[in-house]
């Protein structure tokens, strides 16, 4: 049952995906890129508990590697997105 | 499993999520207007923040050391590529991104896997399918991202290897690491005792797909590599939701498969832009050699030259003016030395705007991007729509390192690599300048037709130096 | 925890009911509601159950006549709103 | 709890479950153009068939003649009523519907609780709670909706009770049922033993909140009724969800929610389309007897009276015609005598379009539902925005059974109740007719001084038999 209830999760947000992401204009397509891309570093949970709590040493070495690699893909990511909305926004009105 | 706040019921981490799942979703939609779109940013990024704050305070840390170094460390070198990065690498820099995005999957899943074993609690169907797909997923994602970054950045050649070895090594790759899924997955079942042994299946799961990876995108063209990241950035939302799956979290599984819709529906606008289909973007190229003689018969004799001083004439008698930017002007980093032009003819009463063809550049949006950061007012960029009617009423139309988006041959030719994609009409106008360095074909490889036409002058050049040359001799004429 | 799934079931649907109703243009709102009237009658799946394995014969009669009314909304809401849209689609070319 | 295919794991019904959540959003989503619509009410009712059909092969029936009863005389009485409604039946019809699956929802979980109390199995606070919402919101709409339905048929008078009296009763019957509910919630706890002496608590608040729901609904304005409906609907959405909260049913929770925010879009929309607030709506009524007065004042000696062979004689040297319909067409079911003008007027090479007011009519979309009915092509349907510009280039404007849509007061006197509310600015024609059967008011209340404008003049009769007679006169001139 837990399988069918994260399908339904799934695919209930296919759908609000869908259609967000077909009204954004193109123009900030690229932003959205960037955002987007920091949106998938949520990985970043699995690796904090993997990193923080592995009962081995190579499961804390691995959960380590994956916690730098999905930070810098969240914190990059979000601030690449600003740096470029900003000047949107202050030219947007 | 019991951290800080994790005497709590389980229900408050799984609202908690909740909450950040909403703040994702909210912050996307915020994203439908430049107005509200750097709200949504943060938003997005507050929604990031309470679900790693409560998954660092819910679960038991053993050791939190480790992990707020490694925090430390992925957050320093994210600012750090942010900051330091120019608009022009802004592609290759969200390719590095997703990447690691990608490889972060890959890790978790194997090192979920890892524990499990260790523990000796036995490895369930559900999450040994899933980490397949996940390791399978991650691991293409970044390998694929990091060759397309590397080849935006001309780090790695555009040469492919020879079509029929990598088409072979693909299908071995894939195989293998299929076999390591199937493996995975099988195994528990069958052999009862032994399941560390069973783990290294996953490792050659990874190995494969890393090498499927690098040769899914090295034979695929510089100039695709913007489609590439699109659907890999799909792909690592897609492995996010299947980790989702894994560790049967809410957050990851909604906010995974919105990445997984944003990316796929970039990657089909894109597609569907250029005119190609996506199989052609992954397998086909362009055959951009065939045509290269034609060039000659083309523009033999038909090209006139112009220079700063009569552009600058034509300005000067001008009412109206429209400016097309393309890839060129993001290469020589010349907006600047545009929106300066701007601001003078403006001054001068003349009425100035920007075509914007949706695929100029190498990102959507790249040029809207590129102009925001020159301070262009938003109102002045008109889309491919709007702006095609104009250009019989237009006097003046600088087109500044763009080709393949002021084609003619695009309505033309049906035989042409971009048949079918709409193309910005600039021929329409009285006078037509195009600003480039030389002759030489833009992404599609064919010769334009356009650099031919009668009341096209090229005034040949790097795109930042032509421009400011061109501003200085306004300045001074004025 | 069920309880914050359905929430999150409930969310995600709100989500997705919001963007898609509200891009149904105006003269498609008369069917749009016998439409969702309709939908609403969902309710028939609890009616149905109660009603085929009540224990007892108040729960019995209750669960009757719950889907009496449930099944007069399904049925009548999706003909009401067929025979309408029906003549929308036939001038709608 | 094993019915014919009970057999299978629990995940089967839940995925057939989620198979059917899919078809009703697939089916909203093709109700977002008129080409594709019929198509999505057919996969949302498929959805429909899908989720009772495994529902019933699922669960034990114990009773299986009961049920197959209960669902042909549901069944029948629905197709029954959907047959022979006439389309200016539809409001009402829709709300009748609409209370009779908020009834289902308060009945169902009646039956729940009074199953689980039979069986010894305890009432868990969760089902307890979600039934008192269910129990309360549906049993308001399904009173709510049966007053509302009786009102738009001319069962149920407008009359209100005294306004104080009424909020006397309105409040005494939300505490009631509140408490009935509270005691539903907190009884469990508290008394260890004898649950079977707490339902009753149940029917107290089912009770209760029937009374409420008349209340409510009965002192709001006849006209006023299709936003009652549209937010009863969403309250029956709703329910349906809290329901699927009590059973722990993913397809009720979707469905139920989809329905929930369609009706509240569809309030909000008539709302702003008139712009009044929905409280107004709810708890205001229209200041529609003060005004009466003025009337005269504005009328008096300013109507000029015209016959259907003087309309004839402007129509056969017209350009262009635009028809604006509003509820009186709707009353006197004159669409089809419309389409026939029209279908003449456009033979002889005139060009005719309507103009369709957001809020003409009595429901969203009023107006264009019967011109469909009456075979009007989609494309002749123009909306406030399109036709607004082209009336100053119209020769002739047949407004007919319309009044507040076209009144121009909505522009120029703000104290006025529909102040602010965009209108069609018939007014710019060159002549107007306006046809209905008197100078008393529309749905507002107020005097329109359109009729009194110099190039109106007003065609009085039913609006059938005029358009009719207009048919006759346009034929024999011919
Ligand atoms: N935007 C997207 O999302 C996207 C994604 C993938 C592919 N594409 C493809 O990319 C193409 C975009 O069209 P486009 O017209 O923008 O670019 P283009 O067709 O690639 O042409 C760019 C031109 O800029 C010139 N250039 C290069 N560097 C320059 C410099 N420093 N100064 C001045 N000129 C310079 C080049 O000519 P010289 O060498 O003679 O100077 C070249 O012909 C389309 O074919 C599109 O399908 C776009
Ligand atoms: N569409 C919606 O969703 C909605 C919902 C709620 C409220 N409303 C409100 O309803 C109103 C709609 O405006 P409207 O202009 O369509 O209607 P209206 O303002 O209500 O006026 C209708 C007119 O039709 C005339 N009429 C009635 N029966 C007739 C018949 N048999 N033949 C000819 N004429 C007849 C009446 O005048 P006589 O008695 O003189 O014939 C009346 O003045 C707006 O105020 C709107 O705010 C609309």
């Amino acid at each position: 049952m837990t399988l069918v209830q994260n399908l339904t999760l799934f695919v209930l947000s296919a759908f609000v995906g869908y259609e967000i992401i077909t009204k954004i204009p193109t123009n900030l397509h690229t932003p959205l890129m960037s955002g987007a891309n920091a949106i998938s570093g949520v990985t970043l949970l699995g690796s904090v508990v993997v990193a923080g709590s592995g009962s081995t040493l190579l499961a804390t070495a691995l959960g380590f590697a994956a916690v730098v690699m999905a930070t810098i893909n969240v914190v990059g990511g979000y601030l690449v997105s600003h740096f470029m909305l900003d000047q949107f926004s202050q030219r947007g009105k | 499993m019991a951290g800080v706040i994790g005497g709590l019921p389980d229900a408050v981490l799984q609202f908690a999520y909740l909450i950040a799942g909403i703040l994702f979703i909210q912050g996307l939609r915020d994203m439908t207007h430049p107005r509200t779109a750097t709200r949504g940013n943060g938003i997005s990024s507050l929604g990031m923040f309470v679900a790693v704050a409560v998954t660092v305070l819910w679960f038991e840390i053993l050791s939190p050391l480790v992990l707020a170094a490694a925090l430390l460390v992925g957050g320093g070198i994210g600012a750090w590529l942010a900051v330091r990065v120019e608009t022009t690498e802004m592609p290759q820099l969200v390719g590095l991104f997703n990447g690691f995005g990608g490889g972060a999957s890959a890790l978790v899943a194997g090192a979920e896997l890892v524990d499990l074993t260790a523990s000796g609690g036995g490895l369930p169907v559900g999450v040994t399918v899933t980490a397949a797909i996940a390791g399978l997923i991650g691991s293409v994602t970044f390998w694929g991202s990091l060759v397309a970054a590397g080849k935006l950045h001309g780090l790695v050649g555009d040469s492919p290897v020879s079509t029929n070895a990598g088409h072979g090594i693909k299908v071995v790759t894939l195989l293998l690491a299929l076999a390591g899924g199937g493996t995975l997955v099988v195994q528990p079942g069958l052999v009862g005792g032994g399941l560390a042994e069973i783990v290294p299946s996953y490792w050659v799961l990874v190995v494969a797909a890393s090498v499927l990876g690098v040769f899914l995108v090295v034979p695929i063209g510089g100039a695709d590599m913007p489609v590439v990241i699109a659907l890999l950035n799909s792909y690592s939302g897609l492995a996010a939701a299947t980790t989702g799956f894994v560790l049967d979290n809410t957050v990851l599984i909604v906010a995974g498969t919105l990445v997984g819709a944003s990316g796929l529906i970039l990657t089909v606008i894109m597609c569907e832009s250029m005119n190609r289909s996506l199989v052609n973007v992954l397998f086909g190229g362009l055959g951009s050699d065939e045509e290269s003689e034609d060039m000659a018969d083309i523009y033999e004799g038909n090209i006139s030259e112009t220079s700063a001083e009569e552009v600058e004439m034509l300005l000067d008698v001008a009412d109206r003016v429209v400016i097309v930017p393309g890839y060129g002007m993001a290469v020589a980093q010349a907006q600047h030395a545009v929106a300066e032009l701007v601001e003078l003819l403006e001054e001068d009463g003349v009425d100035v705007e920007f075509g914007i063809h949706p695929v100029a550049g190498r990102m959507p949006g790249h040029m809207n991007a590129l102009l925001a950061e020159a301070d262009v007012p938003y109102d002045k960029m008109r889309e491919l729509e709007e702006v095609n009617p104009t250009f019989s009423q237009t006097d003046v139309v600088i087109v500044t390192g763009a080709n393949d988006v002021v084609n003619p041959m695009a309505n033309t030719d049906d035989s042409s690599p971009i048949a079918g994609m709409p193309v910005l009409n600039v021929g329409e106008a009285r006078s037509v300048i195009v600003n480039k360095r030389s002759l030489s074909p833009g992404f599609s490889g064919i010769p334009n037709p356009l650099f031919a036409q009668d009341n096209t002058s090229m005034f040949f050049g790097d795109a930042k130096a032509s421009m400011q040359e061109l501003v200085n001799v306004y300045k001074e004429s004025r």
